[in-house]
């Protein structure tokens, strides 16, 4: 990437760079400005070196004001993350930050329920720490070598479910079963939730079913990352229940699930 | 300091850099980053005569040094956009290039009459869209269509009207001869090609309508040749885009026969980009000891 | 290892990674890096019915992820092709397509009668040339004239006949549907864009043509457009190339409607290109568990 | 770029890197089998990383068939020699070599004049290896600042003659006025000329007028630079005089200057 001086304003040090999985990777970027107006739920969009056209949307899965660094934690998928995971330390990366509309928290001592699906499971991870003992955070992965998250989930004090496909690591199925549970045994003031398309649906439904609000951060093909370009809509509802054409990355990522047409 | 003033049907531009249609929104999106009036002029999100919601989504996909779109139009109709947002971009000193779309001729007719009175510098008629079912591609493919829309919105503004082409055609002269013929004051091209990419895994084309506009630096080649052959096949002001992403990229299509360039894709990766490549032009210019911007314009001798 | 054999108009091919006409002379030049028996198939340079020298120099250009080029069909005629090229490559235990083309149809008839008494596997009529000025594509943007020399080589000659689309047309379909009238066997499509670049320094164009024939990974999206379209309108196979690169470039391609995949550009920046496209292709093919290349033709599902 | 065996293939290690001028650098190649086949006036062809689509040719400068080496000499021009002179010792390079038709050369015993203008001159230093003390080295540069291998040519023990078009350095004025006082001192069996066209045709003049063997070596933009796509075309004369098109990477670099057409 050629520096200049309008890439150098986004252009920033990764911190630290870390290995989770085979595919999942964590990694620590220092950027004081963004830290400092981030909100769980935002995302950034990061460009790769190499010849690619669009950015790349990663959810927000830390923010620490105080140090001045956001984490993220994402999975290879394709040639563009593919170049994400052969960032280093001390390498730089190309970030438009913070953007996109987060979570709308209760207070800290309400009781949520934060429901992550896999790679979906990260940007969990700050509700966790905001909401401490009064979050349970039910994540669901394919199979133990796709588990992330889960001691950083516990360190934040949250009650801490996993759930796997073929039950090779804690409990066996889908995660929708323990949110019942938990919604049963006792009502929570909000469910969050995040991953794949059915895992949301299903969880929509069960909140719907008990009236409990909730938000869930959904994913779109992405361009400018910033409204502009509109090529991420989703089809949401306004006030009077009339389709309308939202788009994730700037009325989103984050959407109050009865917003959602499924 | 070069001069990087140019002036199209009579306006003066600042510089001749100016974000295309489609991806700068109407500009508050870009605020946040820089002043607008550094841009050479805003062309705005195509506006049609009521409200349209697009197409479904995926609606972008990633090529080879280029991507697909497929919008299909989406805008809060002319109404919306002259109460809420000709305003504010009235406002930014810099010019304004209203880009108008429509089902019809009459729409699109109706549309510009509605921009004709109001303050907006230039109407951009896209007769190019390859989103959309009816109109965009369907103008912009055809001699006569063309003609016969560009003469009922030529019928419906005296606003400078710069008619915008479709790179989707055997001959983009003719089409261009044919909108010079019904009273176009400018022409701009080129809008997207089409084109088309499939998921390998789920073997179902990434774009939700299929195929898409193909934009960015891949289609330079092409909208350099098209410019060229445009600019020597009428006596009108060529606004050139397509793929145009550093000041040397703009140099050349000036050189081809561009009075000004737009910069669409290039915007989509990097807000900063017009003004880097503003910055490009004015450094190439220095230090090729060239004063001004204008004398570029068709400079280039054919073999 | 999976099944990489596909038939094309009863013809066999080892594998669907055929060298397109122009980047690979007649193999020999290859012959050097590895044994052409490897190949799908060689689809030679464009041979016409007398010697020809091609156009000036400069006649390549480099673009964004793909080049330009204006070399014209130089070649040595059909009587020394078939005399001096054609024995060897016969040898070559690959399935050879014979490029030809001409300034009338008279001219390509006659170049096919000749090759209809080799053993030559199959015929690719190029309609689509862009850088001469008779024929070529002249012959490939109007339905009349692609009809016509269609069914002038047609009468020429029993071997399955390929013709080569251009895609510099408003719509492919209907050249694919009027050369499928008159008796085509297989379409091949895409012969290079129109495109131009200019040297800033000189303000001449790079090429001495001044425009070239576009080619390379920028142009894929189009070309996989294209190839969706023209399976979807005609009941012929299709050989599909545009910016073919990787083994899931030429997955992509077959499942947009292609029977194999032609390899121009790639091969002119590394000699080894098709070989690894072969491999590429298969280790795709075993990692999804999918047996044959085949079963990929045409097996996108539109939205 | 991506490694695969057929990459490797084409992969060579950069022994050594250094930088000669403000735009020209000698990169030395360990590429043991290339130097085995190479003969003078040949080039190589290498791409250069970062999304080119063609090759960049550069003339081969020295064969070290003992070390297995190779040296190149290239000036900065564009993006892609730009991006050939980021490269370091122990980077590895992309490079189709050798190619092309080389100079033929008289016994080591035979005078030769050897005509480099700017960065032609490379091609002129294995050639005045070649003769020693009989060889004759003319070559010019615009100024001072741009004069390249001379230690080299003295080194092989050639006469060494060096012009610059400002005076800057060496001798005032073109190649052409040194080469003419050499000719009529002694008439060589040769004379061979890489640089700028004007000067291969001042050369070649003289060359015709004093009877005298000329070779000189074209530049021609390239593509396969093997002979197969046909981009590099020049117009030369066949045996009978008629026009013919041969092609610089295969039938050249090196002709005789009687067959080009100006
Ligand atoms: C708001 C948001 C937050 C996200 N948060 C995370 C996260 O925290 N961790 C994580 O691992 N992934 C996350 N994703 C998904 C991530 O963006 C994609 O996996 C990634 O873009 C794939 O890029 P690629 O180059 O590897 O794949 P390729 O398939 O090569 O990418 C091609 C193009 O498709 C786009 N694309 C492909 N898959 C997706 C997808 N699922 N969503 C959006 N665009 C896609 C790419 O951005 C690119 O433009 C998020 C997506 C969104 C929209
Ligand atoms: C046989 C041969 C031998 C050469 N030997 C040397 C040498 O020893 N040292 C040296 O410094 N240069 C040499 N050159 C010139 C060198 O190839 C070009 O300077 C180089 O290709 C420019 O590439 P670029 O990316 O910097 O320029 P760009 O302008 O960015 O290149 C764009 C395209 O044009 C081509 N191109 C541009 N200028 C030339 C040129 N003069 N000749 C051929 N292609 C060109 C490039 O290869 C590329 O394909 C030689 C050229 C040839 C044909
Ligand atoms: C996301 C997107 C949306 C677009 N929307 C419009 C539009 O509404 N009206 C229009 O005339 N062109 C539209 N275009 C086309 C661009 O204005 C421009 O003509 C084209 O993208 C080529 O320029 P580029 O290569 O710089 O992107 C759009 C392009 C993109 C990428
Ligand atoms: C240097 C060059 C020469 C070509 N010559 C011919 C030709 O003689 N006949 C022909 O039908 N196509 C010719 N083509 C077109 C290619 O066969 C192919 O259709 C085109 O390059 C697109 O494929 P690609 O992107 O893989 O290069 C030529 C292409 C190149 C780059
Ligand atoms: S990505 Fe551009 S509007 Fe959402
Ligand atoms: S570069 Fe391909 S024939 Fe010379």
């Amino acid at each position: 990437m050629k520096q200049d001086k309008y890439t150098e304003k986004l252009t920033y040090r990764i911190r630290s760079m870390e290995q989770l999985t085979a595919a999942a990777w964590s990694m620590v970027i220092e950027c004081p400005d963004v830290a400092a107006k981030a909100v769980p739920g935002q995302f950034v969009n990061l460009l790769p070196d190499g010849g690619f056209t669009l950015r790349r949307p990663i959810s927000i899965c830390g923010i620490d004001k105080n140090a001045g660094t956001l984490r993220i934690v994402f999975e290879v998928r394709g040639k563009g993350t593919k170049a994400l995971s052969e960032l280093r330390a001390g390498d730089t990366v190309n970030m438009l930050a913070p953007l996109g509309h987060g979570f709308t928290l209760p207070g800290q001592d309400a009781r949520v329920i934060l429901v992550g699906g896999g790679i979906g499971t990260p940007p969990m991870l700050p509700l966790a720490q905001y909401s401490g003992a009064k979050a349970v955070v039910i994540s669901g992965f394919r199979n133990r070598d796709a588990v992330i998250l889960q001691d950083d989930f516990a360190a934040a004090g949250a009650k801490t479910i996993l759930c796997t496909d073929d039950g090779s690591a804690g409990r066996f199925g889908l995660v929708t079963l323990p949110l019942e549970e938990e919604i049963k045994a006792e009502k929570p003031a909000l469910i969050c939730a995040c991953g794949p398309l059915p895992m949301l649906k299903a969880t929509a439904a069960l909140a719907e079913t008990y009236e409990i609000p909730c938000q869930v951060s959904l994913e779109e093909r992405m361009g400018c990352g910033i409204g502009a370009c509109l090529v991420c809509a989703c089809r949401t509802k306004d006030a009077n229940g009339d389709e309308q054409y939202t788009h994730v990355c700037k009325n989103g990522p984050v959407f109050n699930a009865q917003e959602v047409i499924w | 300091m070069a001069d990087l003033s140019v002036n199209i049907c009579g306006i003066p531009f600042k510089n001749p850099v100016i974000p295309a249609s489609g991806v700068f929104g109407y500009g508050r999106e870009y605020e946040q980053f820089y002043d607008l009036s550094r841009l050479g002029g805003i062309a705005t999100k195509g506006t049609t005569g009521t409200k349209r919601t697009g197409n479904l989504s995926p609606r972008v996909a990633e090529t080879t040094m280029g991507m697909l779109n497929s919008v299909g139009l989406q805008n809060p109709g002319i109404d919306a956009f002259i109460e809420k947002e000709l305003p504010h971009l009235l406002a930014c000193d810099t010019v304004i290039l209203a880009n108008i779309a429509g089902s019809t001729a009459e729409e699109c007719a109706e549309v510009a009459a509605k921009l004709d009175k109001t303050d907006v510098h230039m109407i951009e008629l896209n007769i190019s869209c390859p989103n959309v079912k009816l109109g965009g591609a369907a103008f912009g493919t055809s001699c006569t269509a063309a003609a016969q829309v560009t003469k009922a919105v030529r019928a419906a503004t005296k606003k400078p009207l710069c008619v915008k082409l479709s790179p989707n055609v055997t001959s983009i002269t003719e089409i261009a001869k044919a909108v010079e013929a019904e009273g176009a004051d400018a022409l701009s091209l080129i809008n997207t090609l089409l084109g088309m990419r499939i998921d390998l895994r789920t073997r179902r084309p990434i774009l939700h309508n299929n195929m898409g506009g193909f934009s960015g630096p891949a289609v330079f080649p092409v909208a350099v040749r098209m410019v060229w052959q445009v600019a020597n096949a009428v006596s009108l002001p060529v606004i050139g885009m397509g793929g145009v992403a550093s000041g040397e990229d703009a140099a050349e299509m000036l050189m081809a026969g561009a009075s000004a360039v737009q910069v669409g894709t290039a915007i989509v990766q990097d807000p900063y980009a017009p003004l880097r490549i503003i910055d490009e032009l004015n450094d190439w210019l220095d230090s090729n000891h060239i004063a001004t911007a204008a004398e570029l314009t068709g400079s280039v001798k054919p073999w």
